[in-house]
């Protein structure tokens, strides 16, 4: 599990340090995007390497990114959920609703967390007290999560023009500066995802309570015996994940100006892709930020090239899946290699 | 074990099955006084096409769950039969029989590259099938470049559309592939073998089953079945188009859940799962009937299959409650006899 | 009575150590042929080779007259040897006619299987072994008596020769023991050949003919059954060598360190009591199915207890779960380090830090992996854990470093009281009496050591007082302070008579 | 005995979940004159508007109405929809066709079985459906061309966002460019892109539409989904004021694309009508189901409807005009 131990491995002065962190998948994943990265630029010189498109691609792909680690956290804690894409939209038009009517938005949102944690609870309790497989009960937390919003909105666009500007302008808003002669933007929402995540990520490695996860994806009888209290840490994941899949609705909700019942369709298959790809694994306890962002980040390089180089688009979902089988492939031929 | 206690565990399939057909005639008859034009023979065929496709993918569904399984690419294989065979006869123009044994080839072998990569990697069935799943709604996507296509002869619509003694093509295949696979799987050798390798797969291959054959085949099955129901579909709808059979894979295993199996495998039969398909028609069919908002659907969808895996979690906890309490009354009376 | 069964000078190991060493053992036709020794003393090897489960390293074996060499259990059936696994491998969900036929059922002329014949043939077998079982039943809906007999019919289905059944009565009520002891002598009387493995003194006696006693890996002696006693069979069974020396017992014993009263878990584990004091080793020997490690479990409430009260240092506590025992410093580690004991795929300072995570957290809660780091390199010299590498997985380590590394996790916790489940299992000789001498100096730092071994000589060689395990509680407690306790005594107390 | 409790837990459950079922507010059914209305995409506001009209229009005869579909873009659902509203007995039926040949079978077998049932929004034209309600595609996309034409002149280098394969889009950006030609002959329409009919996906794909062809001065959005993607792109690039702004033509009516129009991102949107499309699907329904003393020629057995297709034809809404704010509340039903 070569995240693991290269990122354990970071002590001062021994050599074979480096090549811990050579062989490990962060730097292979790294590879292989600059590599997307440098083919894009040579076929599309004008127009790929603006910053115009690169922050089109990575501003885009910041509600991907949030799912995709809502469902690493989990990933690590050997679970698995597929409702973050439905939550997304119940969360989305809750908020929504609330503030078409005029609730103070700070309300509104607070709400839309709390309903994104009650999923969360649910799908922890389910998983962790009455021990059902979390491929289950997420399936049917999709399927209600989903419902909930459809038979609260009757599926409409949920709008709010008459709410306090900031909340709407906000998804939106760019930091202009200039450079030279050409005009640099950098949207908040993108800055918002990439400073949460950072923390998160270190909080991840460094603070204790969030790096038992690891221990309890690896080996749960092991983390019970060794005095980790496995339920109440398997529920954390899943009120984790659920906060970030609040946060990427209200992202989504606010550059929208709409709330909508149809919003993540498809997305709990796409983060999961990005997980796997980034390192994490259904077996538990490896998995990390960085990795999946590589992940996202690929996933969305790929697409942003199918567009410049208008390729058939309808191509590019077929990728998605290409990758992720890829990504499995190559990990369980390195871990039968590793185990034998 | 007293004569009460024997029949208890012997028949709480039985029971389940009896719960379920009860719940299924009482929202029949319930819609039925309640709204009338039910039980007319127009409505309950209505009731029928409506849930046969996915009550074909349920069949194969039945098999790979029973061997602890799972298999998310049906939905899409489904699809790629309605456009394969669309192609062969429209485009390509061959005769009707050659281009439906070309594609249930095809699918065949996808059944086969599902199994052979979920054997080769030793990976979760779930992220295999999940890939398959997407890469294959984007090739039905990009070779048809979103259109449909129709224009079948005449002979080959009856496939879908035409009558025999009373009952149309689809539903008459769906009742004789799930009495033929009933039979099967009740009695011969090789579908018996599926409960050992849902028992435990260990145990199995040490009684000699060669549970990687068995693997494969079993996901071939899975796939050809998927392959008849898009054939059939193309022809009931006239059209083959990448759109269709979206999420059916969720509601083939809703049914197989609510019929009673044990999602990790070892229970479950092919009469419990066409009753959860028929329980799953109705409820469709009762929500038509009643003009509820059709959106409370997805709602019951996602509750039902919860309480079908919680139902089948009370009966394990039963289970091992029972083993405890024969245990202890073992340890006592082999006390009572020691002299030392 | 003619040979059925003839091995000789057979051989077998694992890797480094010699599992078997130069075994001669016979069966005769007809005959029930008790095999009895120690945990370890090589009976389930020597019976997997018999069944064709492992391949022997050398020595010759003639069955019904032929040579032969299995290498998949499927020969040996088809050979008419059929192997009664302990566990039962019977599928819950299939008939008891399905069980017996798996991979062998009978066709009518379409293919299928023809059930009506299959069932017919089963209730014969029952009938003609004078037990009433509806074939058609769900194996699930029978008892664990019933169970075992379905396993044998699917031996005699086999036409079996020669049945081997490994602890069959581990979990028959009186009542059934005696119905299944009834269709062992129909069995024998129509010529099959039986080896019986049992703990149950009484048992044997009451249904073999000869008995062959195994000891470290030897072939003791085989004996008619009228002709030794009870005693007899303990003395041969035990004795084995002392070998390896034990670190000198404790010359300073304090007080009590913990102690616990009236534990029981239900369904495992009877009313036990006990104390173990300050810089004291006290052993606890018993047989498979004791209940050992499901006591100690229940202690530290890994496995949900029934009733239970416990002091640590004189004052009472709660312990609502294992995080609870540790904050009072009463670390166990568990039986099975693959799966509870170690987190395979994490390097040793992440195993070493597992049960202390909090003590290397700073006030705001940031982990301060310095610090782990330099605790872990100063165990890995104190216990001369040598790994490939500092950042190598636990997985790649060897059994003795691997002990060593969960050794030293629990030294990380500063225990009170220490229970270590099977400290040397799968270890090689070389680092056990290593991992021995560290087990005692932990004690006389002045901690309590609670060891739960298999192994005779281990529990008598390191313990102080030895507590003996039976049928889920204690038999006997014997004070070992001069280490005169003999393995024969603690056998006699092991043993269900 | 427990037996006995675990079929009481059993029955228990399933009772609870036909009353949910039973008990939730049912609009009270008339058997006599229940009219059913079949979408794709269903929720999305466009259809809203379009059920909206319909109930109303039924609600003046004292008729009940329903909304049935999928809530994606699998027709064959609709397909099994209108069958099973066809069973049931309504009177009526309007349907638009997600997919035009997918909707034929059940159409056709819906007027066999005497049912009156047409399509409106998106036609079917295969199928014996009575006749087609809603926007003559290729007039609408004319106006608009027409439109971008009068603002830009032989200037107008056109972006198209839109969805391949679909035939209603087809015909728009067909009768697009015969009315941007009508008035502009050397305007150009640039390149097309897929936007899938997905928001984040419009954003991403217009912002490389506009960066890899920067003379585009104007995108044309042939359906409802794509406009506020488009205009986050010409924001993207920089382009969404001043002098070289990109204007937007959005399309259809929904409320963050009215509120569009009023800030001025949008220049305009081509505003279909889907209420009027809802009340003249019911009518032409109604008078389908209720034969008078003649039966209709083109359709033996059914009440007299137009044999052409009624076009509910298209306005260009821009910045002030009144409709906007009508518009902007959301309908009630």
């Amino acid at each position: 599990m070569a995240t693991q131990a290269s990122f354990t491995a970071r002590e001062k002065g021994s050599i074979w340090r480096y090549l811990a962190a050579f062989s490990s998948r962060e730097f292979l994943l790294v590879l292989i995007n600059l590599i997307i990265f440098a083919a894009l630029a040579f076929a599309r010189p004008d127009v790929f390497p603006t910053w115009t498109n690169i922050k089109a691609v990575l501003s885009l792909m910041s509600y991907d990114l949030l799912i995709a680690i809502a469902m690493t956290i989990v990933l690590i804690g050997r679970g698995l959920d597929l409702s973050v894409g439905s939550v997304l939209a119940l969360s989305s038009v809750v908020m929504a609703m609330l503030m078409r009517d005029q609730q103070p938005i700070v309300l509104a949102l607070v709400l839309g967390l709390l309903t994104a944690l009650a999923c969360g609870l649910i799908n922890g309790l389910l998983i962790a007290r009455a021990g059902i497989l979390p491929f289950l009960v997420t399936l049917g937390m999709m399927s209600l999560a989903r419902g909930v919003a459809t038979v609260l909105t009757t599926g409409q666009y949920i709008s709010f023009p008459r709410a306090d500007r900031w909340f709407s302008d906000f998804g939106r808003f760019e930091f202009r500066f200039q450079y030279g002669d050409t005009f640099y933007g950098l949207p908040l929402p993108l800055l918002i995802t990439l400073a949460v995540i950072t923390i998160f990520a270190l909080l991840l490695t460094y603070w204790t309570p969030l790096r038992k996860i690891f221990y309890v994806g690896e080996s749960p009888e092991a983390a019970h015996l060794s005095g980790i209290n496995v339920v109440r840490l398997t529920i954390t994941t899943y009120l984790l994940s659920a906060f970030f899949v609040w946060m990427a609705a209200v992202l989504m909700t606010s550059a929208n100006r709409i709330g909508y019942a149809n919003y993540g369709i498809g997305a709990e298959l796409r983060a999961l892709a990005a997980a796997v790809v980034g390192g994490a694994s259904m077996a538990g306890g490896v998995g990390s930020i960085f990795g999946t962002f590589l992940g996202v980040l690929m996933l969305a390089l790929i697409g942003n090239g199918f567009v410049l180089l208008n390729g058939n688009p309808n191509w590019q979902q077929a990728t998605v899946g290409i990758v992720l089988i890829v990504a499995v492939g190559f990990d369980a031929l390195r871990n039968i290699r590793g185990r034998r | 074990m007293s004569k009460a206690q024997r029949n208890v565990t012997k028949n709480t399939t039985v029971i389940q099955y009896i719960g379920l057909a009860f719940v299924t005639f009482a929202v029949l008859f319930g819609v039925q006084l309640g709204f009338g034009n039910m039980l007319t023979p127009a409505n309950l065929e209505v009731m029928a096409m409506n849930m046969v496709f996915e009550g074909i993918l349920a069949l194969g569904m039945t098999f790979v769950i029973l061997m602890g399984g799972i298999d998310l690419s049906v939905a899409s294989v489904f699809a790629f039969a309605e456009i394969l065979g669309a192609k062969l006869m429209i485009e390509a123009g061959l005769p009707i029989i050659p281009s439906i044994l070309i594609t249930l080839i095809a699918c065949a072998l996808i059944g086969a590259l599902n199994g052979g990569l979920i054997v080769l990697f030793r990976v979760h069935p779930l992220i295999i099938t999940m890939g398959m799943l997407l890469t294959l709604r984007g090739v039905n996507l990009a070779i048809t470049d979103g259109k449909a296509i129709s224009g079948f002869t005449e002979s080959y619509l009856f496939l879908g559309q035409g009558k025999i003694l009373g009952l149309s093509v689809p539903i008459l295949f769906f009742l004789i592939a799930a009495l033929v696979l009933g039979v099967l799987l009740a009695h011969h050798r090789f579908f018996r073998q599926l409960y050992f390798i849902g028992g435990g797969e260990r145990a199995a291959a040490l009684s000699g089953v060669n549970v990687n054959r068995v693997k494969i085949i079993i996901y071939t099955l899975s796939a050809t079945l998927a392959g008849c129901a898009g054939i059939m579909a193309a022809a009931r709808y006239g059209a083959a188009h990448w759109g269709h059979g979206n999420l059916a894979e969720l509601k083939a295993i809703a049914a197989v859940a609510i019929g009673g199996a044990n999602i990790n495998g070892g229970s479950g039969t092919i009469g419990g799962t066409v009753l959860g398909v028929i329980f799953l028609a109705v409820i469709h069919n009762a929500f038509v009937t009643s003009a509820v908002n059709p959106f409370w659907y997805d709602v019951v969808n996602g509750l039902m299959l919860l309480v079908a895996v919680l139902l089948s979690r009370f009966i394990t906890l039963r289970n091992v409650r029972a083993v405890l309490t024969l245990k202890q009354s073992k340890i006592e009376n082999i006390e009572a006899t020691q002299r030392t | 009575m003619t040979t059925l069964l003839q091995i000789q000078n057979l051989s077998k190991s694992f890797l480094s150590n010699r599992v078997l060493r130069s075994i001669n053992f016979d069966v005769r036709k007809g005959e029930v042929h008790a095999l009895i020794g120690e945990n370890g003393a090589g009976k389930s090897t020597l019976v997997n080779i018999i069944a064709g489960i492992h391949k022997r390293d050398e020595g010759t074996m003639v069955f019904n007259g032929t040579d032969i060499s299995f290498n998949h259990p499927l020969e040996a059936m088809k050979a008419g040897i059929s192997l009664m696994h302990q566990e039962l491998s019977l599928v819950p969900n299939a008939t008891v006619a399905e069980n017996i036929y798996l991979r062998r059922e009978k066709r009518n002329r379409l293919g299928f299987n023809d059930w009506a014949e299959m069932n017919r043939e089963a209730a014969a077998i029952f009938e003609r072994i004078g037990i009433d079982i509806d074939p058609k039943a769900l194996v699930g809906t029978l008892s664990v008596g019933m169970q075992q007999i379905v396993e044998l019919a699917k031996a005699i289905s086999l036409d079996a020769k020669l049945i081997i059944m490994d602890e069959p009565t581990s979990s028959l009520s009186e009542k059934e023991t005696v119905e299944f002891f009834k269709v062992m002598r129909d069995l024998k009387a129509r010529g099959i050949s039986l080896i019986f493995i049992s703990h149950k003194l009484s048992e044997l006696f009451e249904i073999s003919d000869r008995i062959t006693v195994l000891r470290d890996g030897q072939h003791i002696s085989t004996d008619d059954i009228s002709t030794v006693t009870a005693d007899d069979i303990i003395r041969k069974m035990v004795g084995r060598h002392l070998g390896d020396l034990y670190p000198v017992r404790s010359s300073n014993i304090g007080d009590v360190v913990f102690s616990c009263r009236g534990l029981t878990r239900f369904g495992a584990v009877r009313p036990t009591s006990f104390d173990v004091r300050r810089g004291e080793i006290v052993g606890i020997a018993g047989l498979v199915g004791a209940g050992r490690t499901e006591a100690m479990r229940a202690l530290i409430n890994a496995d949900k207890r029934t009733s239970g009260q416990f002091w640590i240092e004189g004052n009472e506590i709660t312990i609502g779960d294992p995080g609870e025992a540790l904050s009072y410093g009463i670390v166990y580690l568990s039986e099975d380090r693959k799966s509870s004991g170690l987190f395979l795929s994490f390097n040793i300072t992440d195993n070493v830090g597992a049960a202390t995570l909090d003590r290397y957290t700073g006030s705001t809660g940031m982990f301060k992996q310095s610090a782990l780091r330099d605790k872990a390199k100063d165990f890995i010299g104190r216990m001369d854990i040598r790994p490939p590498n500092e950042a190598a997985r636990v997985v790649t380590l060897s059994g003795g470093n691997q002990q060593k590394v969960l050794l030293a996790k629990a030294l990380d916790a500063n225990p009170k009281l220490l229970i270590v489940d099977e400290p040397t299992r799968g270890v090689d000789v070389g680092a056990k009496s290593l991992i021995h001498a560290r087990i005692r100096e932990l004690a006389e730092t002045g901690i309590g050591v609670i060891v739960i071994s298999s192994e005779m000589p281990e529990v008598i060689g390191m313990a102080d007082r030895i507590l003996v395990f039976r049928n889920g509680g204690i038999s006997a407690e014997l004070d070992n302070h001069q280490g005169n306790v003999t393995q024969e005594i603690v056998m006699t107390h092991a043993v269900i008579h | 005995m427990n037996s006995l409790k675990r079929m009481l837990t059993i029955t228990t459950i399933s009772l609870v979940v036909a009353t949910v079922i039973g008990s939730v507010p049912v609009k009270a059914q008339d058997a006599e004159e229940h009219y059913g209305m079949v979408v794709f995409l269903r929720g999305s506001e466009f259809f809203n508007w379009a059920y909206a009209g319909f109930q109303d229009a039924a609600k003046t005869v004292k008729a009940t109405t329903e909304l049935q579909g999928p809530a994606d873009w699998d027709a064959s659902a609709e397909a099994r929809a209108v069958d099973q509203l066809g069973a049931k007995g309504v009177k009526g039926i309007a349907v638009t066709a997600g997919d035009a040949d997918t909707l034929v079978t059940s159409i056709d077998s819906s007027i066999k079985a005497g049912v009156p049932i047409l399509t409106f929004d998106s036609d079917s034209p295969k199928s014996k459906r009575l006749l087609f309600v809603g926007t003559n595609n290729y007039n609408a996309g004319f106006t608009a061309g027409k439109a971008v034409g009068e603002k830009l002149g032989d200037k107008a280098r056109v972006g198209v966002s839109l969805i391949p394969g679909l035939d209603s889009i087809t015909h728009r950006l067909e009768g697009f460019k015969a009315g941007l030609a009508s008035v502009a002959p050397n305007a150009k329409i640039v390149t097309t892109v897929n936007d899938e009919g997905d928001l984040q996906k419009a954003e991403s794909v217009n912002t490389a539409m506009l960066q890899a062809n920067p003379d585009i001065n104007v995108i044309f959005c042939a359906h409802g989904n794509p406009a506020t993607g488009a205009y986050s792109a010409t924001r993207n690039v920089g382009r969404d004021q001043g002098e070289n702004k990109v204007n937007v033509l959005a399309w259809s009516i929904d409320a963050p694309i009215l509120q569009g129009v009023e800030y001025g991102d949008y220049f305009g949107t081509v505003a279909q009508n889907p209420y009027m499309m809802g009340v003249q699907a019911f009518w032409q329904l109604w008078s389908a189901a209720h034969k008078t003393q003649f039966d209709s020629m083109t359709n033996p057995g059914f009440g007299h409807v137009p044999a052409a297709d009624i076009d509910t034809g298209v306005k260009i809404l821009i910045k002030g005009d009144p409709t906007i704010q009508a518009l902007l509340t959301p309908p009630k039903f």
